[in-house]
C-alpha cells in the first residue's frame, strides 16, 4: 500500500509541481456501509482539481474527510507535508483549508457582511478585554478586516446586499456569499461542493469567472465537486472520477472524458 | 379597551410614577395586607387574609373603626414570592402603612431591615425571625405571641409529659427552606440537655407532594415521635404518608402552621389522632367571632368562600393578627390622644400591648388565646401554645396552654439576636423604648 | 417621516460599524439616557424607582445574560435563576469575608464565580443540543438550589437560612442595605447596567460575538471555518453566566435586601426566559422591552382597578394578569415570533419607507 | 486514608448492607418508587403523544394534570355526581384540546420547535390563571372514594416484616397499564392511530395520503388530556389537588431525557428508572448528603446519562451530514 503513495509523491515531484494535499488509501465506512473505499489521489499547489462522479459516488464524503469532519477508518491525509489521520475541522481550517457546502450553509441570522467577516475569525486575535471596550486595537483590527472583506465584496459584486440578512437572499447570491466567506479565510486550499448547483446559465458563468479569477489572482488551490461536465472541462486542470466509493479514473479532462470506465459509469452500462 | 380608558390608565400610571399623593379621607388607619391568594401556598394564605380583613371590617361596621378612625385594609398579592412582597411593601408604605404582617418568612426577612429606616413596625405573628423577640435589638419587629423556638420547647414539654422524652428518638420533618430550618439549632441544643436523639427529614419545596422516600426513612429509623414544621401542600401529604406507614398519628405533632382545617380536610378520617400546636382559638364560639359573622359575613362583605370557613384555624389566626394590631392602635391612640396615629406611634402601641384575661374578655375573645404582655425587651410575650387534635372531621383542643421553656430559650434568642446585628453597625446603637 | 437615513453618508468603515449608524437612533438613545439619568432621579417617586425601575434594570441585565446564551449562541438554558443565585451568594460571601473590599469590586468578582459554575454546567453542551440541553440545565438549576440550602457556609450559617445584605458605602454614601435610598441604588444599578450593556453590544459585534452566532446558525459550518465549538460554547456560557451572576447580586444587594433560596427558583428562571422570548431572541433592545413587558405590565395591570375604583381582589388581578401575559405570549408568537424587538424594527422600517409602503 | 476508606464504605457498601438488613423495607421502597415511577411515566406519556404527532414539546402537560383534577373536584363540589363529573371533565379536556388546536396550533403550523414550546409556556400561564380564577387557589381533596377507588391498604408479611400496599397505588399501576395497552391498541389497530404514526414519521407524506393534520392534533391533545386527568386523580389521591402539583410534572422532563421524546416504551421505562432510582437514592444514600437529594437526583441522572448516550435510551444514533 505504501508503495502507491510513494509513487504518487514521486510522480508529483517529477512533474515539477509540488503536492499540496495527498489522499492515501482512504477508506470510510458508516455502520458497515462503505462510502469510500481505498481511494488515493493528490492535489497540486495552484491547480483546479475537480472531483466528479454520479450521485452517491462519495464525493462529498471525500471533502468531509479532507477537512476533518469525518475520520476515515483506513488511510491517511497528507497536507503540506504533514500527515494526519484524525484531524478536527477547526484544525483543518487553521491550516488553510476552507470550503463551501452543497446545501448552502450560511449563518442565516447574520448579514452578508457579517457572514463574510466570520471568515476572518481565525485572523482576528484581540481578546475579550479589547473587544469589550471596542477602542484601540480591537477597533483597529475590526476596521482592517472590514477593508479586506470589502475587497471580497467588490470582487464578487455583492456590494448591494452588504447589509441584508442572508436568509432572504436568492439562492444564487447565497452561493456567492458563501464563496466570499470561504475566500475571507484566505485559504491555501479551497474545497467547493457543487458551487453551480441549481444555477441558471448566467449565474454559472459568473461563478466560473469567480473561480478562475480566484485561482489566478489569489493563487488559491481549488478542489471542486461539480455535475455540469461542461463547467468541469472548462475549469479543471485535472479530474478525479469516483463511482460507488471507488476511484475509476484520474487525469486531465480530456483523458478522463475518453476513459471507458467513466463513460460506462455515467451512461449506467453494467461493468 | 377604548382610548378614554387607555388615557385614564396612563394617567394613573403617570401619577404612580411621579408619586402624586393619593387623596385619603381624614382619620383613617391604613393597614396593608400582604396576601397570597395564589400560588402553591394559597391554601394557607386565603383563610388568613380573610380573617384579617373581616375583623377590621367588623370594627368599622360595629364601632365605626378604632377610636373613631376607620380602618382601611388594602390587599396586595404576593403569591408568597419575596420579590412581589417587596414590591407590595414599597407600593403601600407611602400610603401611611401602620404595620406589616406578610405571613411569609422570606418577605419578613426582606422588610425587617427596612423597618427602622422607614419607621414602620413589622408584626410577624409567630413566624419570621425568632431572634426578633429580643426587643432591645429589634425595636421595630414583633413576634407575639411566641417564637418558633419557644413553640418547639412547648412541643417538647408536651412529649416529655406524655411518657418522658429522655432516651427517645424524635423525628423532625421540615420544609427545606429558611422557615423549616429555623428551629434546628434549638432542637440540636435541647437534644443534649433533655437527652433525646434527633433524626431530620428535609422536604424540598418541589417534593412537598412527593414525600414517600422520606417517610420510608422514618419507617427505617423508627422514631418515637415526629414533629413537623410544614406549610401548604406539604402538610396533608405528610399526614397521609404517616398514616400509610402506620406511624401512630397521636405521636405526630405539627407546629402551628401545620394544623389548619385546609390541611386536614384533604386527609379526612385517615388523619384521625394527628396533633398540632396552636395559639388561637378554634371555632366561632366567641362573641367577637359572632360579631364578625353578623356584621360582615352575613352582610356578604367577606371574601370567605363559605360561612363554614369562618372560625377555622387559619381564619382565626388571621383574625387574631388583626386583634393584636387593633389593640396596639388603641394603646397608641391613648398615648397620643389622636385617632389617626402614625406608624411610629404604632410601634409604641405594639410594644406596650397588654392583652390580659380581662381585656380579652372585653374584646369578646375569652379563652381564645393566652395573655400577651409586651415590653421594651420582650417582643414575643413568651406566649404559650395548646395542642389540638384532629378527630377525623374537625380540630379539638386537647390540652391547656403549655408554657414554653423560656429560661432555656431566651439566652439562645439573645445569642441569635447578637449574631444578627453583628454585621449591621447601624443596628448596634438602636434600642427599644 | 422623521425617521429617515437619507443623506447620512458613511465615509469610513469606523462610522459604518458604529453601534447606531443612524442619527435618529442615536438621538433616541440619548433621550432615553437623559430620561434615565436626569429626569427620573429628579421627578420619579420612591416607589417608581424602587419597585419599577430597579427591578426592571435588574431583570434587563439578567435577560441580556440569558439572551447572549440563547439568542446569540443558540444554547437553551433553564438555569438562569440558579446562576443568578451563584452570583448573589458569591457577592454575599465575599463582602462578609472581606468587608473592606469595595462593593464594586465585590460585585464584579461575584460574576466570575457564576461564570465558572456556568462553564461547568455548559460542558454537556458539547454533546447535547437543543431541548435536551435545556433539560440538563434544569439539573444545574435544581442541584444548585439544593446547594444553596444544604451548604450552610454559603449563608454564614444564619438561622434564617437567608442572606442578608449588610450596609456598604461608596465614598461615604450608603449604596446597599436599608440605609441606601432608592435613588442611590437606582443610580448605581443604572450605571452598572448601562456599562455592561455597552460591553455586551461591543462583544457581540466583534469576533467573539460572531463566533457565538456562527455556532448558533450552523455549528458544523462554524467548525469548518476554524471555530472551536468548545471555546465558543463555553465562552458563551461563561459570558452569559457572568451577566446573570452580576444581575443576581444586584437583585439581592440593591433591590431585595435579603434573599432565601426561593428567590432563585425555577420560576425565576422561567420569568427571565419569558422576558427574552417576548423581547426577542438575539436583540439587546429586546431584553429591555421584554423585562419591561413582563415586570412592569403586571404592575400597571394591578394599578388599573384602583384607578377605576373597581373593587377587584388583588388575587383576581393576579390571575387575570397571568392570563393576559399568556395570551400576549401566544399572540406575539403568532404575529411576530421574533418578539417585540422585531416588531419595533418593522415599525421603524415602515417609518423609513412611509408614505410609500412598497418601496424597499 | 482511614477517613477515605470510611467514606468509601459509607457510600459504596453501607447502603447495600442497609438494604439487605431490612428486606421488607427494601421491597417497600421499590414499590413506592414503582408507583411514583408509574405516575412520572404517565406525565411523560402525555408529552410523548403530543411530541410524536406534532413536534410540540408541550410544557403545559403539568398544568393540564392540575387543571383536569381541579375541574373534576370542583364539579363534584358544585353538586354534580362523581360519575357525571368524570364524564364532564373528559368533555372539558376535549374542548380544551379542540380550542388549543384551533386557536394556537393551527396558527403556528411549520414554526420552529422552540416557538411551539414557547407557545405552550404561554398556554401554561393561561390555564394557570384561568384555573385559579374559576376554581380558586386553595387546595381541594380528591374525590377518591366517590370515584369508586378504595383508600384502604393490604399487608404482605414477608422476611419478618410487612410490606404495605395502598389500594389506590395498586389501582394507579393497573389503570396505567390498561391505558398504555389501550393506547398501543389505538395506535396499531385503528385508522386514526395508524394515521398518527404516519404523521409522526413524515408530515408531508401524511398530508399527501389525505390525513387531516388538524384533526390529528386535536386527537393527540385530547388523548394527553385524558392521560393528564388520570394522572391528576392518582396524584391528587396521594396528597391533594393544588397548584403545587405542577412542579412535580417537571420531573417528567428528566424521564423524557432518559426515554427519548418520541418513544412510548421509553417514557415508561424512563419513568420507572427515575421513580425507583430516586427513592432508593433518597432512602439509602440521601442521609449521607443531609437528605433532600430527590429534588435533583432525576435531573442529574438524566444529565449523566445524556453525556454517554445523547440520543436517549431508545433513540437511534444519527450521522450528521453537510
Amino acid at each position: 500500500m505504501s508503495a502507491t503513495s510513494e509513487t504518487v509523491a514521486t510522480q508529483a515531484s517529477t512533474n515539477g509541481t509540488s503536492v499540496l494535499l495527498s489522499v492515501d488509501n482512504v477508506t470510510l465506512t458508516f455502520g458497515g456501509v462503505k462510502a469510500i473505499s481505498d481511494i488515493s489521489f493528490n492535489i497540486n499547489k495552484g491547480e483546479i482539481r475537480a472531483i466528479i462522479g454520479p450521485n452517491g459516488a462519495g464525493k462529498t464524503s471525500m471533502l468531509n474527510v479532507i477537512n476533518g469532519f469525518y475520520h476515515p477508518q483506513k488511510g491517511q491525509i497528507s497536507y503540506k507535508g504533514k500527515t494526519r489521520r484524525r484531524m478536527k475541522p477547526y484544525q483543518a481550517a487553521s491550516s488553510g483549508i476552507a470550503r463551501t457546502f452543497q446545501n448552502v450553509a450560511l449563518f442565516s441570522g447574520m448579514s452578508t457582511l457579517d457572514n463574510i467577516m466570520s471568515g476572518r475569525s481565525l485572523k482576528m486575535k484581540r481578546g475579550l478585554f479589547w473587544q469589550a471596550l471596542h477602542v484601540g486595537p480591537a477597533r483597529q483590527e475590526e476596521i482592517e478586516h472590514r477593508a479586506y472583506v470589502e475587497k471580497i465584496i467588490d470582487f464578487l459584486e455583492i456590494a448591494h446586499i452588504r447589509k441584508q440578512p442572508v436568509g432572504k437572499l436568492p439562492y444564487g447570491l447565497q452561493k456567492r456569499v458563501e464563496l466570499g466567506r470561504a475566500m475571507a479565510m484566505e485559504p491555501e486550499l479551497l474545497l467547493l461542493d457543487e458551487p453551480m448547483a441549481g444555477m441558471n446559465l448566467e449565474e454559472k458563468e459568473d461563478m466560473s469567472r469567480f473561480v478562475l479569477d480566484l485561482n489566478s489572482e489569489f493563487g488559491t488551490t481549488i478542489a471542486l465537486i461539480e455535475h455540469d461536465m461542461g463547467v468541469v472541462m472548462d475549469l479543471a486542470d485535472r479530474v478525479v472520477v469516483l463511482d460507488y466509493g471507488q476511484k475509476i479514473a484520474d487525469g486531465t479532462p480530456a483523458e478522463v472524458q475518453s476513459n471507458q470506465n467513466v463513460i460506462d459509469a455515467y451512461l449506467g452500462v453494467a461493468s | 379597551m377604548n382610548i378614554k380608558k387607555l388615557g385614564c390608565s396612563a394617567i394613573a400610571f403617570a401619577a404612580m410614577a411621579v408619586g402624586m399623593p393619593v387623596a385619603q379621607a381624614e382619620d383613617t388607619l391604613f393597614m396593608p395586607s400582604l396576601t397570597y391568594r395564589t400560588g402553591p401556598f394559597a391554601g394557607g394564605g386565603i383563610p388568613f387574609a380573610d380573617g384579617y380583613a373581616d375583623y377590621f371590617n367588623m370594627l368599622n361596621e360595629r364601632d365605626g373603626g378604632i377610636g373613631g378612625a376607620k380602618v382601611v385594609v388594602e390587599e396586595c398579592e404576593t403569591a408568597y414570592n419575596t420579590q412581589k412582597g417587596v414590591e407590595c411593601y414599597e407600593a403601600t408604605k407611602g400610603k401611611g402603612a401602620l404595620a406589616y404582617s406578610p405571613l411569609s418568612t422570606g418577605i419578613s426577612l426582606a422588610i425587617i431591615p427596612k423597618a427602622p429606616v422607614d419607621e414602620i413596625p413589622v408584626f410577624s405573628m409567630g413566624y419570621g425571625l425568632s431572634a426578633a423577640a429580643i426587643g432591645e435589638k429589634f425595636p421595630w419587629t414583633f413576634v407575639y405571641p411566641t417564637t418558633y423556638w419557644n413553640q418547639l420547647s412547648s412541643i417538647l414539654k408536651y412529649i416529655d409529659s406524655n411518657g418522658g422524652i429522655e432516651g427517645k428518638k424524635i423525628g423532625f420533618i421540615y420544609l427545606d427552606v429558611g422557615y423549616g430550618k429555623e428551629p434546628l439549632p434549638l432542637l440540636d441544643s435541647l437534644s443534649g440537655t433533655m437527652g433525646f436523639e434527633v433524626a431530620k427529614y428535609p422536604i424540598g419545596v418541589k417534593e412537598m407532594q412527593n414525600q414517600s422516600a422520606q417517610w420510608l426513612n422514618v419507617r427505617k429509623d423508627r422514631p418515637d415521635w415526629m414533629i413537623m414544621w410544614g406549610w401548604g401542600a406539604m402538610n396533608p401529604t405528610a399526614v397521609k404518608e404517616a398514616a400509610k406507614i402506620r406511624f401512630p398519628l397521636d405521636r405526630f405533632i405539627g407546629n402551628w402552621w401545620a394544623g389548619s382545617h385546609n390541611d386536614l380536610r384533604a386527609v379526612g378520617q385517615a388523619g384521625k389522632g394527628y396533633l398540632a400546636a396552636n395559639f388561637s382559638g378554634i371555632g366561632t364560639d366567641f362573641p367577637a367571632l359572632q360579631d364578625v359573622i353578623t356584621h360582615v359575613v352575613d352582610k356578604g362583605n367577606s371574601k370567605v368562600a363559605s360561612k363554614d370557613d369562618v372560625g377555622n384555624v387559619l381564619y382565626n389566626r388571621g383574625l387574631f393578627n388583626a386583634v393584636v394590631l387593633a389593640e396596639a392602635v388603641r394603646v397608641a391612640q391613648a398615648k397620643t390622644g389622636t385617632a389617626a396615629i402614625t406608624s411610629a406611634d404604632m410601634r409604641y402601641g405594639l410594644e406596650n400591648i397588654n392583652l390580659d384575661e380581662a381585656r380579652l374578655k372585653e374584646l369578646g375573645l375569652e379563652g381564645f388565646t393566652g395573655p400577651i404582655k409586651g415590653s421594651c425587651s420582650d417582643h414575643e410575650g413568651a406566649g404559650a401554645v395548646f395542642m389540638q387534635q384532629w378527630n377525623g372531621e374537625d380540630w379539638e383542643k386537647v390540652t391547656d396552654l403549655i408554657e414554653p421553656m423560656n429560661d432555656t430559650v431566651r439566652p439562645l434568642l439573645e445569642e441569635a439576636a447578637e449574631k444578627y446585628i453583628s454585621d449591621k453597625p447601624e443596628w448596634q446603637s438602636q434600642t427599644c423604648g | 417621516m422623521l425617521y429617515r437615513e437619507a443623506g447620512q453618508f458613511k465615509t469610513t468603515y469606523a462610522d459604518d460599524q458604529a453601534l447606531l449608524p443612524i442619527a435618529q437612533d442615536r438621538i433616541g438613545l440619548f433621550i432615553i439616557l437623559a430620561i434615565a439619568f436626569v429626569a427620573l432621579p429628579l421627578f420619579a417617586s420612591e416607589f417608581f424607582l424602587s419597585s419599577i425601575m430597579i427591578p426592571f434594570l435588574v431583570f434587563s441585565l439578567a435577560a441580556i445574560g440569558l439572551n447572549i446564551l440563547m439568542g446569540y449562541a443558540g444554547q437553551l438554558s433553564l438555569g438562569t435563576g440558579a446562576f443568578m443565585g451563584v452570583g448573589a451568594y458569591a457577592c454575599y460571601k465575599l463582602t462578609t469575608l472581606y468587608p473592606d473590599m469595595s462593593i464594586i469590586v465585590v460585585l464584579l468578582l461575584s460574576g466570575v464565580f457564576s461564570a465558572a459554575i456556568g462553564v461547568v454546567f455548559g460542558l454537556p453542551s458539547l454533546r447535547i443540543k437543543g431541548l435536551y440541553l435545556a433539560i440538563t440545565t434544569l439539573a444545574a438549576q435544581f442541584f444548585l438550589e439544593w446547594c444553596f440550602i444544604r451548604i450552610g457556609w454559603l449563608y454564614n450559617y444564619n438561622d434564617s437560612g437567608a442572606i442578608e445584605v449588610p450596609t456598604r458605602t461608596i465614598l461615604g454614601l450608603a449604596v446597599t442595605g436599608p440605609q441606601a435610598t432608592p435613588l442611590t441604588r437606582y443610580m448605581f444599578i443604572l450605571c452598572v447596567v448601562t456599562i455592561m450593556t455597552l460591553i455586551a453590544a461591543n462583544v457581540l459585534r466583534g469576533r467573539i460575538g460572531r463566533s457565538w452566532m456562527m455556532i448558533r446558525d450552523m455549528d458544523i459550518a462554524a467548525e469548518l471555518m476554524g471555530i472551536k465549538p468548545l471555546n465558543a460554547k463555553l465562552s458563551a456560557f461563561a459570558f452569559s453566566s457572568y451577566y446573570c451572576g452580576v444581575a443576581g447580586a444586584l437583585m439581592v444587594f440593591f433591590w431585595l435586601g435579603s434573599a432565601e433560596v426561593e428567590a432563585f427558583d425555577i420560576n425565576h428562571s422561567f420569568l427571565i426566559l419569558f422576558m427574552v422570548i417576548i423581547g426577542g431572541m438575539g436583540s439587546l433592545t429586546g431584553c429591555f422591552m421584554g423585562a419591561a413587558f413582563i415586570w412592569v405590565l403586571p404592575v400597571i395591570l394591578r394599578a388599573i382597578p384602583s384607578a377605576f375604583d373597581l373593587n377587584l381582589l388583588a388575587a383576581t388581578m393576579e390571575h387575570i394578569s397571568s392570563i393576559v401575559i399568556g395570551v400576549l405570549i401566544i399572540f406575539f408568537l403568532i404575529v411576530e415570533p421574533h418578539g417585540l424587538a422585531r416588531l419595533w424594527q418593522i415599525g421603524k422600517e415602515k417609518l423609513r419607507t412611509w408614505p410609500f409602503p412598497y418601496a424597499t | 486514608m482511614e477517613a477515605l476508606s470510611i467514606g468509601l464504605d459509607a457510600f459504596f457498601l453501607a447502603p447495600f448492607r442497609d438494604m439487605f438488613s431490612l428486606p421488607d423495607l427494601l421491597i417497600q421502597v421499590i414499590w413506592e418508587g414503582f408507583v411514583s415511577g408509574v405516575l412520572y411515566a404517565l406525565i411523560a406519556l402525555g408529552f410523548v403523544l403530543i411530541y410524536k404527532a406534532s413536534s410540540v414539546f408541550n410544557f403545559a402537560q403539568g398544568i393540564m394534570v392540575v387543571f383536569a383534577a381541579l375541574v373534576l373536584v370542583s364539579l363534584y363540589n358544585y353538586g354534580v355526581p362523581a360519575w357525571l363529573a368524570l364524564i364532564l371533565t373528559i368533555g372539558v379536556m376535549g374542548l380544551l384540546a379542540l380550542s388549543i388546536e384551533r386557536v394556537i396550533l393551527r396558527k403556528l403550523v411549520n414554526q420552529h420547535e422552540a416557538i411551539l414550546l414557547m407557545a405552550t409556556i404561554g398556554l401554561t400561564l393561561i390555564i394557570k390563571g384561568a384555573g385559579q380564577l374559576f376554581f380558586g387557589g386553595e387546595p381541594k381533596s380528591m374525590i377518591t372514594e366517590e370515584l369508586g377507588l378504595s383508600t384502604g391498604s393490604s399487608d404482605w408479611e414477608v422476611f419478618d416484616g410487612i410490606v404495605i400496599f395502598q389500594h389506590i397505588d395498586i389501582a394507579a399501576a393497573v389503570i396505567a397499564i390498561i391505558m398504555v395497552a389501550a393506547l398501543a391498541l389505538f395506535f396499531s389497530k385503528t385508522r386514526i392511530g395508524r394515521a398518527l404514526r404516519a404523521v409522526a414519521d413524515d408530515h408531508q407524506a401524511a398530508l399527501s395520503v389525505g390525513i387531516s393534520l388538524n384533526q390529528i392534533w386535536a386527537i393527540v391533545w385530547f388523548a394527553s388530556g385524558i392521560v393528564a386527568l388520570v394522572t391528576g386523580i392518582m396524584w391528587g389521591a396521594r396528597s391533594d389537588v393544588s397548584f403545587a402539583l405542577e412542579i412535580i410534572a417537571l420531573k417528567a422532563l428528566a424521564v423524557l431525557i432518559l426515554g427519548g421524546f418520541t418513544s412510548v416504551p421509553g417514557a415508561i421505562v424512563g419513568g420507572l428508572i427515575v421513580g425507583i432510582g430516586e427513592k432508593l437514592f433518597e432512602v439509602y444514600w440521601g442521609p449521607i448528603f443531609g437528605g433532600g437529594v430527590e429534588a435533583w437526583f432525576a435531573y442529574v441522572l438524566a444529565l449523566i446519562f445524556l453525556l454517554f448516550r445523547p440520543q436517549g435510551m431508545f433513540g437511534e444514533r444519527h450521522i450528521e451530514r453537510v
